[in-house]
């Protein structure tokens, strides 16, 4: 029976002094340099693949950054928190400015406001608008055709009961995919920590716009004189907000006629 | 004799529903009082505008300059004053529109003379009347027709076709003046002949038109320059691309123009334009209009001025069915539906289709069942569901690898389909978020 | 080069203890399992030749192996050896016994097979199993004349069946064989 | 002046549509179904009903739960319901009818998305799943007398008997509930063949190519053709649209890869049939067969002529 | 709070089977009876166990470019350790489960959590992980082998359960019978629970 | 002799897939099978892989471990280490060479070594006595099979990418249950040659 430990011992050994040469022989000969720094940046970044960094997925974008000395701060669904991090591994420091913003769908029209045809075909905002611009009769009017709410990642887009495209605030990670994606151009990035906002982009004429349009701005300038932190200009029959001046006192959402400024806090 | 009646792959057979309008000789329309002339009437860049509010215009005055290579002059159809220049919504989108106040008098602009003997014309002089006639191609592609007669240099030019197919259901326009003026259309071939220095013109007209065939014919009996190419009737006999290989056999390379493999495609229409601008010296300022539907009350041919809004042209035929939803400028495969009654009609109008909406289509939605007609259907050999597949799931570059960019948007997917699947309308999405893309 | 020694001498190491270990616990639990493989395979002896004391190996080579059972006294009274072949799904594995005084099939018992659960695996039970015993050595027997297939399962029927009597002659003829 | 309407050209649509369809099928089995009926009695229509209902229930459910448009009224469950029935050996207990129904619409059909989405074949795939898990059931062929009786494959395979052609062609007993009648299957094959719902490339390959074989190893065709599902299988199974390759070409590749499957599983394999693998073998196929053979494209020639 | 966090996760968070879809060969393959569905479960835990506490104590030893081969030694000592041990003591369990025994070696299970945790993480937690995984993979193979064994055989562990006109669904003890009941039962859990289940984690 | 090797082969793709109807290789059956290509590439890998290894398992089995009966208790480790370090020389060797070979196979090796089919293969070639070239054909035949199952489960789920699948069964679930029927269908060849 003893001979069966020796026997077995030795043969293990053996195999293992050729598999250590083999190996040993074969690491050095066929090494390949690879930088661990890569795996560690695909470990922080948030593996979502939505691209919002201009790369085909997270792998790539680390791969970038070690190799190609990309930016560490595009990652935006990740915000600052990873790129800090990233920049831990990279010895890069970032700009600490770097605030965290939300998508905004700047249009409260839907059932609000006139059709100028019954539009069927396609559900989807780019084919809709590939006629006449859609069948909305103002021109900067959500088609509410859930473009945007299919391509978001994080589900953070919802039809509010006008039909039209709204944020859920706390899902949303900031990618910007939907800005790409709505063919009308009215979803914006706001501060996230702001909640007064300018909620149209209609830049006609009072004139225009009423007809069409009950919640729309008419660049009455209500709200510019009732803003006391002067965080109001009207410029193109169009009511914008200063969100460095904004304290969110909600005054010019009181004021305004047509409550084309609304609070998105919920 | 029997002769061999042409054809190409694929193609669909919808119904013609062209004895409403087929018989009705062509009428003059009255302008109405207010004209709305765009300034894009055809494909290309903008014409500028030449004239401003407060102006007086005569007929066939030039109001918008041809502008860069591919572009097309505009003219008043009218005389009278301008009443504004401003953006309007029109069928092409929205663009530059000159209003007229239409005086009725139809005065002439003093430069327009006709011209006696085209024979002594160098070939640049009669193209260079055609730009100045602001003539597009009338098919429906509205492609300036002086750059498709100045193809480009290595490639040389063989054939002419005439397109007569109009193989659209319901139109009647082209028909009617190959029937009622088909010496027009001879003539201008042979122009266009000269003018491309050629040896042989076809003129392509489906087997469904007897009399345009023999019209044309008995003009062209001892001519050797000119033949008429039977083909079979089927849609879409008359798109380019099918045109050229039914009578040709050639195909048209993926991307190319069908100049490069010799062929130039004009519409029957536009060479009777051509060939009326050239005589009388009035540029193009009229257009023959189907006017048709189960809408309509009655179905006419009308000879329109161009910038007569659609409801003008609409009262003429005896207005439109209180229960009509849908309104269609073109012919039902490949026209654009209308949301007013207030755009004009332009260079490109060659019908205006009222349907009902119970008429023909059908809302009851499917999905795919992988039924295939559409790819038998397609003249382009595509496969319109993987297309659709693609572009409904939201991967572009699928549909990309199948080739979308070829689709000519002819409809006979949509059509076929037993599914009733909007494939085209993906497929337009499709290549437009592709543009996006790319810039 | 000092890196390489190391890696070696580490994947050496792990492998003799690996080595070390197993052969320890080899030589534990070898003795058990020799212990099970002789019951398991007297058992099937046993249970195919019933009524012999002991047994022994009577060839075993490549080809056969076939094991005597021995009386009481010492006599060589049965035949036992194991047959091969394809089933429906897999290849079926029998040990048959054989009754040297009446020349007929005692009985059989499947050591291994991979036929479907509730059809093929029916040639396991005793419903089937019965028909076989005391069907002589040397009159060829037949699925549907001789043997009543299991319902939805004739191929496995048929494998046994034909498994059975061609194994028989092979051993009747190496058996006679070496008798002469 | 009413609002109206904007869609995209074309405005005009084919009259065909996808129920049209599917009732062409339903008429094209109504001689197999009547051939069945003389044959085995009203028992037929039980089994046919029970499992129409339980298709269609299961579609209805999955539907509702899943908050979909509900789309029984395609009559594609039906048509699978009617298949499937047609499938059955005819004394299967009802209950196992219904548990093959339920399984060829919910994991056939609504597990991909419900109609034109499905990869296999549902009607099939339902016998399947019922030949192996009533292997037992699915294998009995018995009469309405209740008498035990071979299908002709079945005796061609293991003994060699031949029954004659004449009664073959005409009334077949023994086999599924669809298979009694070569010509009822031939005349609605014909039909759908006609009416263009089907293409000629699959069910003339597939069939061609399972005689071939036979031919060649030495079994008589005549009776290949005419017994068990090749027939049936080949006009009404292998021809879904759904589940088959789009192409011309790809078409001829599956009749083909049918035909020899199951000439491969008849002559050589373990089962005496093998039309109902082989379909669900080339449907498992079809997605490769459509990635790898493209109709030819317009505009893509070297020459020009 | 970690240890029991470490050890909770496997049996519902990050269970093996139905979220990480770890170890699919033998989750298929023995499930066809309850009781070898517990004693594949049982003997994987036991080498899961095993090779975690003796990877996390040598970790530091071991260079990268051997970590591998290193890693599959130890497992494969403690698999034939198993195979030994079911073969004297259990040989009818050994003799069904017979090839999926020494294929515990490459069961992702092992190795993946070896590599993802032991070599990250002390001999308690590492130990800890691997009972919680352990468990994880054990209850979901024996719920398997329940599922098919009722409907395949109409028993639970052997002893017959359903009456005796029970019709038996060969097919669940087949193999599709393996690959649609786990199907099945993924779409379930995945019914029931808020996140989805991950694609296979072994690769 | 040729027979019985084509029977062997046979058998391994068809009747007795190791994926389909003997459990080996499920993993990568499941994760590796979204994209045809990439489907391909891994069943070629692996194909590659059994092969060798089917030779160098052989070789151990009969030149170390049979002649000193160490077959009971030092198989697997064994074999299992003659794979792992086979398949990481092999990663190693076509990083080196072929940049191009690496981007299509050689990212799946290290995938491959916890693949139970390789060390499954092994040991049913020990289990079946098969001799060289027996066990070189019926590794070619495993892998063949496995490149198989896998590429039809890659087209399959490539067409069913944009299907409207239930929630729940989306990726994994809908994966499984394709599997299941399509063992259902391979089931059809069973009894075509009784190995
Ligand atoms: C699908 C399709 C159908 C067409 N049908 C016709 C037609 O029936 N008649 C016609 O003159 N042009 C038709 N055209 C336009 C022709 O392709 C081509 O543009 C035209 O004949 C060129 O002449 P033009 O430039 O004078 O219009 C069609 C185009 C497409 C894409
Ligand atoms: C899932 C399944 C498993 C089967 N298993 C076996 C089997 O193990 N053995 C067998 O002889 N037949 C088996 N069969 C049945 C055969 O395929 C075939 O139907 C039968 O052998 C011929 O039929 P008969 O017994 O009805 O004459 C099985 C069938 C199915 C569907
Ligand atoms: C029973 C039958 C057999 C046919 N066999 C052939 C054939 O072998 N070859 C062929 O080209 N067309 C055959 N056809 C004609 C086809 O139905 C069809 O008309 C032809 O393939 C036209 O091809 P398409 O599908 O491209 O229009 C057959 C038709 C029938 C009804
Ligand atoms: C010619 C033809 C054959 C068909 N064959 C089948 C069939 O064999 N099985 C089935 O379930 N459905 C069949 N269908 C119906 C339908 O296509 C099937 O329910 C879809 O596969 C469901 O998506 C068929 C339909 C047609 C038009
Ligand atoms: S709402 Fe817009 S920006 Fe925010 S996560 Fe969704 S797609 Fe990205
Ligand atoms: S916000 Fe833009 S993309 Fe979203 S629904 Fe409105 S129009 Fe469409
Ligand atoms: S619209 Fe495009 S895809 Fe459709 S049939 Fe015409 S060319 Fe083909
Ligand atoms: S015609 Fe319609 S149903 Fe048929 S394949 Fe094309 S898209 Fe699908
Ligand atoms: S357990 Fe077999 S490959 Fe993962």
């Amino acid at each position: 029976m003893n001979q069966i430990y020796l026997v077995s011992i030795s043969a293990m050994g053996g195999i293992g002094i050729f598999f250590g040469v083999l190996l040993a022989y074969s690491s050095k000969k066929f090494a390949v340099e690879k930088d661990e720094r890569i795996e560690k940046i695909e470990e922080i970044l948030p593996g979502a693949n939505c691209g919002a960094c201009g790369h085909p997925g997270c792998t790539s974008y680390s791969e970038a950054i070690v190799n190609q000395a990309e930016s560490i701060q595009l990652c935006t669904v990740g915000g600052a928190k990873t790129a800090t991090k990233i920049g831990d591994i990279m010895g890069v420091l970032i700009d600490e400015s770097l605030i965290t913003k939300v998508a905004c769908v700047k249009c409260q029209g839907g059932f609000n406001c006139l059709d100028s045809f019954e539009y069927k075909g396609v559900e989807d905002c780019h084919t809709a608008s590939l006629m006449y611009r859609g069948q909305k009769s103002c021109k900067y009017g959500c088609l509410g055709l859930k473009s945007c709410m299919k391509i978001c990642p994080f589900n953070a887009i919802t039809m509010n009961q006008f039909g039209v495209a709204q944020i859920d605030i706390d899902r949303c990670n900031g990618c910007e995919l939907c800005i790409r994606e709505c063919p009308k151009g009215i979803i914006e990035m706001v501060p996230n920590d702001k909640s007064v906002h300018v909620i149209c982009k209609n830049k006609e004429t009072a004139k225009t716009v009423k007809p069409k349009c009950k919640v729309g701005c008419i660049g009455c300038k209500l709200c510019e004189r009732v803003c006391e932190q002067k965080a109001i200009e009207v410029k193109d029959n169009l009511a914008k907000i200063n969100y460095n001046l904004c304290t969110g006192c909600n005054a010019c959402v009181i004021k305004c006629p047509v409550k084309a400024i609304n609070t998105k806090t919920e | 004799m029997k002769r061999k009646v042409l054809s190409f792959k694929g193609g669909i057979h919808p119904t013609y529903n062209k004895e409403l309008t087929k018989e009705k000789e062509i009428e003059k329309v009255e302008a109405p009082s207010i004209m709305e002339i765009p300034l894009v009437q055809h494909i290309g860049a903008p014409a500028q505008p030449l004239v401003k509010a407060g102006d007086f215009v005569k007929m066939g005055q030039l109001i918008g300059a041809c502008a860069g290579a591919v572009s097309a002059n505009v003219h008043a159809s009218v005389s009278g004053e301008v009443l504004s220049v401003e953006p309007k919504m029109q069928t092409a989108g929205m663009v530059s529109t000159v209003v007229i106040e239409n005086d009725g008098k139809d005065e002439r602009d003093s430069g327009i003379q006709g011209i006696v003997s085209i024979d002594k014309l160098t070939t640049d002089e009669i193209i260079n009347l055609i730009k100045d006639a602001g003539i597009v191609g009338m098919g429906g592609a509205t492609f300036p027709t002086h750059v498709k007669l100045n193809p480009p240099k290595e490639h040389l030019i063989d054939t002419l076709i005439i397109n007569g197919a109009e193989c659209e259901p319901y139109l009647t326009s082209d028909y009617r003046v190959m029937v009622e003026t088909p010496e027009d259309i001879v003539n201008g071939g042979r122009v266009l002949i000269k003018v491309l220095g050629i040896r042989k013109a076809y003129i392509g007209i489906e087997d469904n038109k007897p009399k345009a065939i023999r019209a044309i014919e008995q003009i062209i009996q001892n001519d050797e320059t000119m033949e008429v190419a039977v083909l079979k009737t089927k849609y879409p006999q008359g798109g380019e691309k099918q045109l050229i290989k039914a009578v040709t056999s050639r195909e048209v390379p993926s991307g190319k123009l069908p100049s490069s493999i010799g062929c130039v495609v004009i519409n029957a229409g536009t060479v009777a334009a051509i060939c009326k601008a050239l005589i009388s010296g009035m540029p193009l300022i009229e257009r023959v209009v189907t006017v048709t539907g189960v809408g309509i009350k009655n179905p006419k041919n009308l000879l329109v001025r161009l910038g007569t809004p659609i409801r003008q042209v609409i009262e003429q035929c005896g207005g439109l069915a209180p229960d009509c939803k849908k309104l269609i400028s073109g012919g039902p495969m490949m026209g654009i539906a209308q949301y007013t009654l207030d755009n004009s009609v332009t260079k490109g109008t060659s019908g205006i289709l009222a349907v009902m909406e119970s008429d023909d289509i059908s809302e009851n939605e499917s999905s795919c069942i992988k039924c295939a007609r559409c790819m038998d259907a397609c003249p382009m050999g595509l496969m319109p569901l993987k297309i659709m597949q693609g572009i409904k799931g939201g991967h572009e570059d699928e549909a990309m690898e199948f080739n979308v960019m070829d689709c000519i948007e002819c409809g006979c997917c949509s059509f076929i389909c037993p599914a009733k699947r909007p494939i085209l309308q993906y497929i337009r999405t499709g290549k437009a978020k592709m543009r996006l893309k790319r810039n | 080069m000092g890196k390489s020694i190391k890696l070696i001498l580490i994947l050496s190491v792990i492998s003799l203890l690996s080595g070390a270990v197993l052969s320890l616990v080899y030589s534990i639990t070898s003795p058990t399992m020799e212990a099970v493989a002789l019951e398991n395979q007297q058992k099937s002896i046993f249970e195919v030749l019933p009524g012999i004391e002991s047994y022994r190996e009577y060839k075993n080579d490549e080809s056969m192996l076939i094991y005597e059972g021995l009386s009481k006294e010492g006599n060589v009274i049965g035949l036992a050896y194991v047959a091969e072949g394809a089933g429906f799904q897999g290849r079926i594995k029998l040990m048959i016994g054989m009754d040297i005084k009446s020349k007929r099939i005692t009985e059989y018992k499947v050591l291994e097979h991979q036929e479907t659960p509730g059809l093929g695996a029916k040639i396991n039970e005793e419903g089937f199993k019965q028909q076989f015993s005391q069907k002589p050595w040397t009159e060829p027997f037949k699925v549907k004349d001789d043997i009543e297939a299991i319902t939805g399962a004739t191929i496995s029927s048929r494998a046994v069946t034909e498994l059975i009597t061609k194994s028989l002659d092979e051993v009747l003829q190496i058996v006679g064989s070496d008798e002469q | 002046m009413n609002t109206l309407t904007v869609t995209s050209s074309p405005h005009v649509v084919h009259h065909d549509s996808v129920p049209k369809i599917m009732y062409r099928v339903i008429i094209a089995l109504m001689p197999a179904l009547v051939a069945s009926v003389t044959v085995f009695g009203i028992r037929v229509i039980i089994v046919l009903l029970t499992s129409i209902f339980a298709c269609v229930v299961t579609e209805y459910l999955f539907q509702i739960i899943r908050k979909r448009p509900v789309t029984i009224s395609d009559g594609s469950a039906v048509l699978t319901g009617i298949l499937l029935a047609l499938t059955l050996p005819p004394n299967l207990p009802l209950w196992m009818t219904f548990v093959g129904s339920v399984i060829a619409i919910a994991l056939g059909k609504q597990v991909y998305g419900g109609v034109g989405s499905n990869i296999f074949n549902p009607a099939l795939l339902g016998r399947a799943f019922m030949l192996i898990t009533f292997p037992v059931a699915m294998t009995t062929w018995t009469t309405v007398d209740a008498i035990s009786s071979a299908t002709p494959l079945n005796l061609l395979k293991m003994q060699g008997v031949s029954t004659e052609y004449l009664r073959l062609f005409l009334v077949n007993i023994g086999g599924s509930l669809g298979e009694t009648s070569a010509l009822a299957i031939l005349l609605g094959g014909f039909y759908l063949l006609y009416s263009k719902v089907i293409d000629w490339r699959i069910p003339f390959t597939f069939v061609g190519t399972t005689l071939l074989m036979a031919w060649i190893a030495g079994s008589n065709p005549v009776i290949h053709l005419f017994s068990g599902g090749l027939l049936f299988g080949a006009f009404f199974m292998a021809t879904d649209m759904v589940t088959t390759p789009l192409t011309k070409t790809g078409k001829l590749i599956f009749g083909i890869g049918c035909g020899l499957i199951t000439g491969v599983i008849r002559l050589y394999g373990g089962y005496p049939e093998g039309v109902m693998f082989s379909i669900l073998l080339m449907n498992a196929f079809t997605p490769l067969i459509n990635r790898y053979t493209r109709p030819k494209m317009y505009g893509r020639v070297k020459s020009n002529g | 709070m970690k240890a029991y966090k470490e050890f909770i996760k496997g049996l519902w968070d990050e269970n093996p089977v139905f979220r990480m879809l770890m170890g699919m060969c033998p989750t298929l393959a023995v499930t066809n009876a309850a009781v070898n569905g517990l004693a594949m479960g049982i003997a994987t835990a036991f080498v899961l166990f095993s090779s975690n506490i003796i990877v996390s104590l040598v970790k530091r030893l071991i260079p990268n470019e051997i970590r591998i081969p290193a890693y599959i030694i130890i497992i494969a000592t403690f698999v034939t350790i198993a195979d030994l041990f079911l073969a004297a003591y259990f040989p009818d369990i050994h003799k069904v489960l017979g090839l999926f025994i020494p294929l515990i070696v490459v069961n992702c299970i092992i190795l993946g959590r070896v590599e993802s945790f032991a070599s990250k993480n002390n001999v308690l937690y590492s130990a800890i992980d691997a009972i919680g995984m352990g468990v994880g993979f054990t209850w979901a193979l024996t719920l398997l082998g329940i599922i098919r064994e009722i409907f395949g055989m109409g028993s639970i562990f052997g002893v017959t359960v359903m009456s005796s006109s029970f019709t038996k669904w060969v097919i669940f003890i087949l193999p599709p019978g393996a690959f649609l009941t786990l199907g099945v039962m993924l779409w379930i859990i995945n019914s029931l629970s808020k996140t989805k289940t991950s694609e296979s984690h072994c690769h | 002799m040729l027979k019985d090797l084509l029977l062997i082969f046979i058998g391994a793709v068809l009747v007795n897939n190791f994926v389909l109807s003997r459990f080996l290789g499920v993993c990568p059956f499941l994760g590796v099978s979204k994209k045809v290509h990439v489907a391909f590439s891994m069943g070629i890998a692996t194909t590659f892989v059994m092969t060798l290894s089917a030779a160098a398992t052989w070789l151990i089995q009969t030149f170390i471990l049979d002649p000193f009966g160490l077959g009971r208790f030092l198989q697997y480790v064994s074999f299992v280490l003659v794979i792992a370090s086979l398949v990481q020389m092999i990663e190693l060797f076509i990083k080196k060479t072929s940049k191009d070979l690496y981007h299509s196979l050689g990212i799946f090796l290290p995938l491959i070594t916890t693949n139970c089919a390789i060390l499954g293969l092994a040991l049913l070639s020990v289990n079946k006595t098969y001799n060289l070239a027996q066990s070189l054909v019926f590794g070619l035949g495993a892998g063949i099979g496995f490149t198989l199952a896998i590429v039809i489960m890659a087209g399959i789920r490539e067409e069913i990418d944009s299907a409207d699948i239930p929630e729940g069964l989306k990726g994994a679930g809908i994966t499984l249950l394709t599997a299941g029927i399509l063992s259902i269908a391979f089931l059809g060849f069973s009894g075509l040659i009784s190995m």
